[in-house]
């Protein structure tokens, strides 16, 4: 892709706050630089002009699946491109809309915030894009770094894969010798289980973390984090509500909620036997 | 302070890129800085770390025996984003090397002996140049017995080279035997037709059948992936060879060859390993002392 | 015969939506947006969470008007636990939402809106002929955006605002950067204005129009407790409910609202006319200069009322950040906060107009019930009626122009659709 | 030759020091954390403390650098220029001082890193004595006390600080400010070793090292390792608050023009994932299990002769799962 025909590239959102394309906005200074190397197809939130049959070379798509209209659009995009990006904790693992997934139904929702049945509009279980098609790149975020977007981007024009980023967040916090808020202050941070690439932004501000960048796949000791967070005394439904910010479609946290569900049930149980 | 900043890499020219395979390349490189070239001075089993500028460095062993002090000469299977990139790169192009780093064979402690080379796939890489040096030194060696093993016909590094070993090696007293994995493939199973003593089907392994190894004023050199090793020593060992003269050499991940960055250390407390510069050849000795080596 | 003009995806607006006009013969018989951009349920998931990570949830509705969901979260909960903040909050709150107008504005004016008036699909195909604007909008949207990274941690969804003040207090050197910035960039802010004066503004959208903001106090801003109406009411915004009065609609994922049964519109326009008198230096000025041109009757003049925002909140960082400077910067920490029963609801205005938050909680912090009503689900039902005004005057026209104009008139709302998405039902 | 700097003679020395160089120095960031910063008065400074979080190797080894820039078009590679001129550490201890020199061998003693060494001739050292707390345990590792590798050596005694000399440029030091010091009387001398004496008598925790490397290997199999990797979360914070750890990892960076940019540095560890993983995807060490066992092994083996672990405590101190090295230790050489 070096030097010959300029690659073409589609932005996409389906459903989602649309702050991982306004980041890209946000490289102000360099905006117009980078957007003059691809020749772009589709820009909704920024352009008019669209090409909708024009074959990709990439896609990069942020939003959850959350409707059958999303999974439509998003079957289209996987037909036209050539490789998808899933920019931002929606497009990964649904992000916050996916916190209750396993815990509160699609029914439960629509009843909840429309007073409406749930067929009354196209919803689904909200869900990352890899659930549904084949995804050749993650960046992480909520919302996405500029940095890691920039260096995706020029790896992808040089023509390489970009290196992900699979450790976590208190290898930042370390680098940068900010004071861990886990260890002295007994604050619930989740930076042992998170993917870094933030440069510890939340610690760095005195804040414990959050979980924004979703927990790494096949790798973060969740059980582990919940048996810390309880030993400094937290309460499980607590710390559950602060796995599942970022991580409810993520199985080692659905796994522990059902987990401590059963045994909440089973301790109910055994109460009832005990009156 | 005049300290040279060893982690600055220098430029090198490709002369010749060739496919070998679907995933190896044959590289053929020129040292631009004539004195950096001059101190570029290797062994086989030495290796080199090849940068792509933008993408990064990778170790990749030297494949032939110094010829002429600014040529360098690579395989590169593409496997990772470096090898990837550098596959990308045309005759004409740049890649940026340091080296030559690691301990290389001890062609000189192997001197007056019959030489054994076992080599799996990409693993003749290596070997390749401690065959052209034993060639080209070749009254200072005994047999030289070459096992092979490869996946199918297509996946033969140096075909030519090879097959004309592999054909008329013995006048040169080098035994080149062959190891194919695919049982369906046509032109391996051709030249088994044609050699039955020195090719058949199956891994490395079955090629000590051919051929009857013996322990006595002989060097085992072996070069492959990691689950070869194993089974090969086994073979080694039930014919009483001295684990002081199994070479075998390594892959970890090297990143900076000079024992610095950690990523390649192996064994436990007692006995530590860079593979980067306390290898990459190890002596079977070496790694029944090392835990984890192979 | 029936005919029916549809737009089918509006672009160049934050989220997704179709208008849909049903036209027999040359009356206009139907209009709907329908908003397909998927709802997330925030009210439903926030259950059980405790108030001190509620606003890092709640300010993910939005990436555009972050800030203004975390100021309105934070607000919120402070109202219901009782918590004065301090003084140096209050400046630096102030100072956080003038930069999300900047941020927002800028990008809205400049590259959402000003590429219909001057023919282009978008500002990057527009950089070429219109380098000076282009580069305006730009270098106006990154200092508003520095507003954000120091204040609150980063530019999209940061963190630093909290129940009871701010995490880490800015350093002198970063707020003496942002005015800087400010200083030089207010030339592109009256270039907006001056831009929004000469273009010619269609008037097909002209109607009648209800307006709301919120009654800033003495000067105009963007935070407050109480509604103005332009019927000259006044409200507290605990009566936010009956200002709203929202309902679900089969068509739209967003809920529409109505006051006194007649639609209303919120937003920039509405908050120059209703608070005129509070504006100050060179935005009063110009809004003198083009009073003639800012009536309510005609919201596409809601970008021209936008571009005045611009120029009052660029002078107000600079003011802010000298008061900060000033009374010298003060690590205060947190107020404390002890979480009880009961509920608050919250104001602000968000880029796009007034933004509720309302929140009732357990004696330990934790949210029972929330609900949030944003902007945009209150222009839903005054930009159904913008369409339908504008599609019975162009009847006539062939549908490129109709949609031509649809387009428009959405843009000028500037509306944030994921936003308006997540909506709880009045219980 | 020994001298005493009395405790009022301390801010005259760190203005001599300020004449020098920028003076680093141990700075209370937290409750818990100390961190060497640059100071501009005594009065920032606390040399009282016990352990800072990130220890002094971050001025040598940095956490994050650029090792050079390229620009490809020109086939130029720049050398960043690093500092320059001459720094002071005020109040490393006699564990981080060793620290320092586990990695002076692997980073001067053979094909030496520029940077490091043109960072640690250009920085002068001094050393403070300190009082042991209940996760010291440098007694044990031998590292209790700095033989070498110092400047200058500041121990606490009743009237100010009993000083050792390390180099000729800490007899520099003391040339140039001599009106500070006063000659060690024999009282000054009993007062030190009685001091010494105490510390060395105060540790609480202790580990048995005799024979390690053989317990190491012994255990190579041992449970421990799998028990410990459900707790673990592969953080890496054990490496890199440790003084001996200098894994690095490497990665480019290119601007938006494809030809310029540079090439970078940062601590790595091998707690994580992709330590041990090669190009095509294999991993010597794939889960928790074989990466603790590594890091074990590591710590307690003899590279270059000297032991890789100084008993700072800092790996205990702040594991987020608490996860305790000595603990571990002792159970694998099969103590109760």
């Amino acid at each position: 892709m070096t030097n010959t025909q300029k690659p073409k590239i589609g932005i996409f959102s389906l459903t989602g706050c649309g702050g991982d394309q306004l980041m890209i906005l946000n490289l102000e200074p360099i905006l117009l630089d980078l957007l003059s190397r691809f020749e772009i197809k589709d820009f909704q939130e920024a352009s008019s002009y669209k090409e909708e049959e024009a074959e990709l070379d990439i896609a990069l798509v942020e939003g959850s699946v959350s409707t059958k209209t999303d999974l439509e659009k998003l079957k289209k995009i996987r037909e036209r491109s050539k490789m998808i990006i899933a920019i931002g904790d929606c497009a990964i693992g649904g992000c916050v809309q996916a916190m209750r997934n396993g815990q509160m139904s699609m029914e439960e929702r629509m009843r909840k915030v429309y007073g409406v049945d749930v067929d009354y509009y196209d919803v689904l279980e909200p869900k990352g894009i890899s659930s549904y098609v084949n995804v050749e790149l993650e960046i992480p975020g909520c919302p996405i770094e500029k940095s890691q977007v920039l260096h995706a981007i020029t790896s992808l024009l040089h023509g390489d894969m970009p290196e992900e980023i699979d450790y976590p967040v208190c290898v930042e916090c370390k680098l940068n010798g900010y004071p861990c808020l886990l260890v002295e202050k007994g604050l619930p941070c989740l930076g042992p289980i998170i993917t870094a690439g933030c440069d510890a932004r939340c610690p760095g501000l005195g804040l414990d973390c959050i979980g924004c960048r979703g927990p790494i796949r096949d790798e973060s000791n969740v059980a582990a984090e919940l048996e810390v967070l309880l030993e400094k005394g937290y309460d499980e439904e607590y710390i559950l509500n602060r796995l599942r910010f970022f991580g409810g479609n993520f199985e080692d946290i659905q796994k522990l909620t059902k987990r401590i569900s059963e045994k909440s049930k089973g301790r109910r149980n055994s109460h009832e036997e005990d009156s | 302070m005049s300290v040279r900043n060893v982690l600055v890499p220098s430029p090198a020219r490709i002369l010749k890129s060739e496919d070998m395979t679907d995933i190896e390349k044959h590289i053929e490189l020129e040292i631009l800085d004539k004195e950096f070239a001059k101190r570029f001075v290797y062994k086989p089993g030495q290796f080199v770390e090849v940068g792509v500028m933008g993408v990064g460095e990778a170790p990749i062993s030297i494949c032939a025996a110094r010829k002429k002090e600014d040529l360098l000469e690579l395989c590169v299977r593409k496997v990772g984003r470096v090898t990837n990139a550098i596959h990308r790169l045309k005759p004409g192009d740049i890649l940026w090397i340091r080296g030559p780093y690691g301990n290389g064979f001890p062609m000189e402690n192997m001197e007056g002996s019959n030489l054994l080379l076992v080599a799996g796939g990409l693993g003749i890489a290596p070997l390749r140049g401690v065959l052209q040096y034993a060639l080209t030194n070749r009254e200072k060696y005994g047999t030289i017995t070459v096992m092979y093993g490869i996946r199918c016909y297509t996946a033969m590094l140096w075909r030519d080279e090879f097959l004309q070993l592999f054909y008329e090696g013995d006048k040169n007293n080098v035994e080149f035997f062959l190891s194919y994995e695919d049982p369906s493939d046509k032109q391996c199973y051709e030249l088994q037709c044609e050699r039955s003593d020195r090719c058949m089907s199956g891994v490395v392994t079955k090629l000590f059948e051919l051929k009857e190894v013996k322990p006595e004023n002989t060097y085992a050199v072996i070069c492959g992936p990691p689950i070869m090793y194993k089974f090969v020593v086994q073979e080694l060992m039930k014919r009483n060879f001295d684990p002081r003269k199994i070479y075998m050499t390594l892959e970890r991940r090297m990143k900076c060859g000079l024992g610095k960055c950690g990523h390649c250390i192996v064994g436990s407390g007692r006995n530590m390993k860079f593979v980067c510069k306390d290898g990459p050849v190890f002596t079977y000795w070496d790694a029944l002392m090392t835990k984890g080596m192979i | 015969m029936k005919r029916i003009v549809e737009v089918e995806e509006l672009t160049r607006v934050e989220g997704h939506g179709r208008i849909e006009v049903t036209i027999e013969g040359t009356e206009v018989k139907e209009v709907k947006m329908n908003i397909f951009e998927g709802p997330r349920f925030f009210e439903a998931f926030i259950e059980s969470v405790h108030y001190e990570k509620v606003p890092d949830i709640m300010r993910r509705i939005c990436a555009i008007c972050t800030a203004s969901h975390s100021l309105a979260s934070i607000r919120t909960i402070e109202k219901a636990f009782g918590v004065d903040v301090t003084e140096q909050t209050k400046v630096l709150r102030d100072l956080l939402i003038h930069g999300e107008i900047i941020e927002s504005h800028a990008l809205h004016v400049f590259m959402l809106a000003l590429p219909d008036y001057l023919g282009f699909p978008d500002a990057i195909s527009m950089a070429s002929k219109y380098p000076k604007e282009v580069k305006a909008a730009l270098q106006l949207k990154h200092a508003g955006n520095m507003v954000h990274n120091v204040l609150s941690g980063r530019e999209v969804h940061g963190m630093n605002e909290r129940v009871g003040g701010f995490s880490t207090i800015p350093s002198e050197k970063s707020l003496g950067e942002i005015k800087r910035a400010m200083a030089l960039n207010k030339a592109a802010a009256e270039l907006a204005v001056d831009l929004f004066s000469k273009v010619e503004i269609p008037k097909y959208a002209e109607s009648e129009n209800a307006l709301m903001a919120l009654d800033p106090g003495e000067k105009f801003g963007f935070i407050g407790d109480y509604v103005l109406v332009s019927d000259g009411t006044r409200h507290p915004v605990e009566d936010y409910l009956e200002l709203t009065n929202e309902r679900t609609v089969k068509h739209s994922h967003a809920k529409f609202s109505s006051y006194k049964g007649s639609s209303f519109m919120v937003g920039a326009l509405p908050r120059v006319l209703l608070n005129r008198d509070k504006l100050e230096g060179t935005a009063a000025w110009l809004y003198e200069k083009h009073e003639g041109l800012l009536t309510s009757s005609n919201t596409l003049m809601n970008n021209l009322a936008q571009a005045i925002e611009l120029v009052h909140s660029v002078d107000r960082c600079i003011e802010d950040i000298d008061i900060l400077l000033s009374n010298g910067l003060k690590d205060e920490g947190l107020v404390e906060v002890t979480p009880r029963e009961g509920r608050g609801v919250g104001a602000v205005e968000a880029p796009r107009g007034i933004l509720y938050h309302d929140y009732t909680f357990d004696e330990e912090g934790c949210i029972l019930k929330a609900n949030v009503i944003t902007p945009t689900a209150q222009n839903a039902a005054n930009m159904e009626k913008d369409y339908r005004v504008a599609a019975k005057r162009l009847v006539r026209e062939p549908d490129e122009k109709i949609v031509n104009a649809l387009e428009m008139i959405a843009r000028a709302y500037d509306p944030c659709i994921s936003c308006s998405v997540h909506l709880t039902r009045i219980r | 030759m020994y001298k005493v700097l009395p405790k009022e003679n301390l801010q005259s020395l760190f203005e001599g020091l300020r004449k020098i160089g920028d003076v680093y120095a141990p700075v209370k960031i937290s409750g818990l954390s100390h961190d060497f910063r640059k100071v501009n008065s005594i009065s920032e400074v606390d040399l009282e403390y016990t352990r800072t979080m990130i220890p002094p190797k971050k001025f040598f080894v940095k956490p994050r650098e650029t090792l050079f820039e390229f620009d490809e078009e020109k086939l130029q590679y720049a050398e960043v220029q690093n500092g320059g001129g001459l720094n002071v550490i005020l109040g490393m201890h006699a564990c981080d001082i060793n620290g320092l020199k586990v990695i002076d061998a692997a980073y001067i003693n053979e094909n030496p890193d520029k940077y490091y060494m043109q960072r640690r001739e250009s920085t002068l050292i001094i050393g403070v004595s300190c009082t042991p707390d209940e996760y010291c345990f440098c007694r044990s590792m031998g590292a209790d006390y700095a033989v070498d590798g110092f400047d200058l050596f500041l121990h606490e005694i009743g009237r100010g600080y009993f000083v050792r000399i390390g180099s000729e440029k800490g007899l520099r030091v003391i040339e140039e400010n001599s009106s500070l010091f006063e000659d060690a009387s024999k009282e000054d001398i009993e007062e030190f070793k009685e001091n010494e004496r105490r510390k060395a008598e105060s540790f609480k925790l202790e580990l048995d090292i005799s024979g390690l490397q053989d317990m190491l290997d012994l255990a190579w199999d041992h449970p421990v390792w799998e028990e410990t990797a459900e707790e673990c979360f592969g953080c890496g914070t054990c490496n890199l608050v440790c003084p001996t750890c200098r894994c690095y990892d490497v990665a480019d960076y290119v601007e938006l023009d494809l030809k310029r940019g540079e090439r970078l540095r940062r601590w790595d560890s091998c707690m994580l994932r992709k330590h041990g993983l090669v190009a095509g995807g294999l991993n010597f060490r794939p889960t928790r299990v074989e990466r603790l066992r590594n890091r074990f092994n590591c710590k307690g083996s003899l590279v270059n002769g000297l032991l890789n672990c100084v008993g700072c405590g800092r790996c205990t101190l702040y594991c987020p799962a608490e996860i305790d090295f000595v603990k571990i230790m002792k159970r694998i050489r099969g103590e109760p």
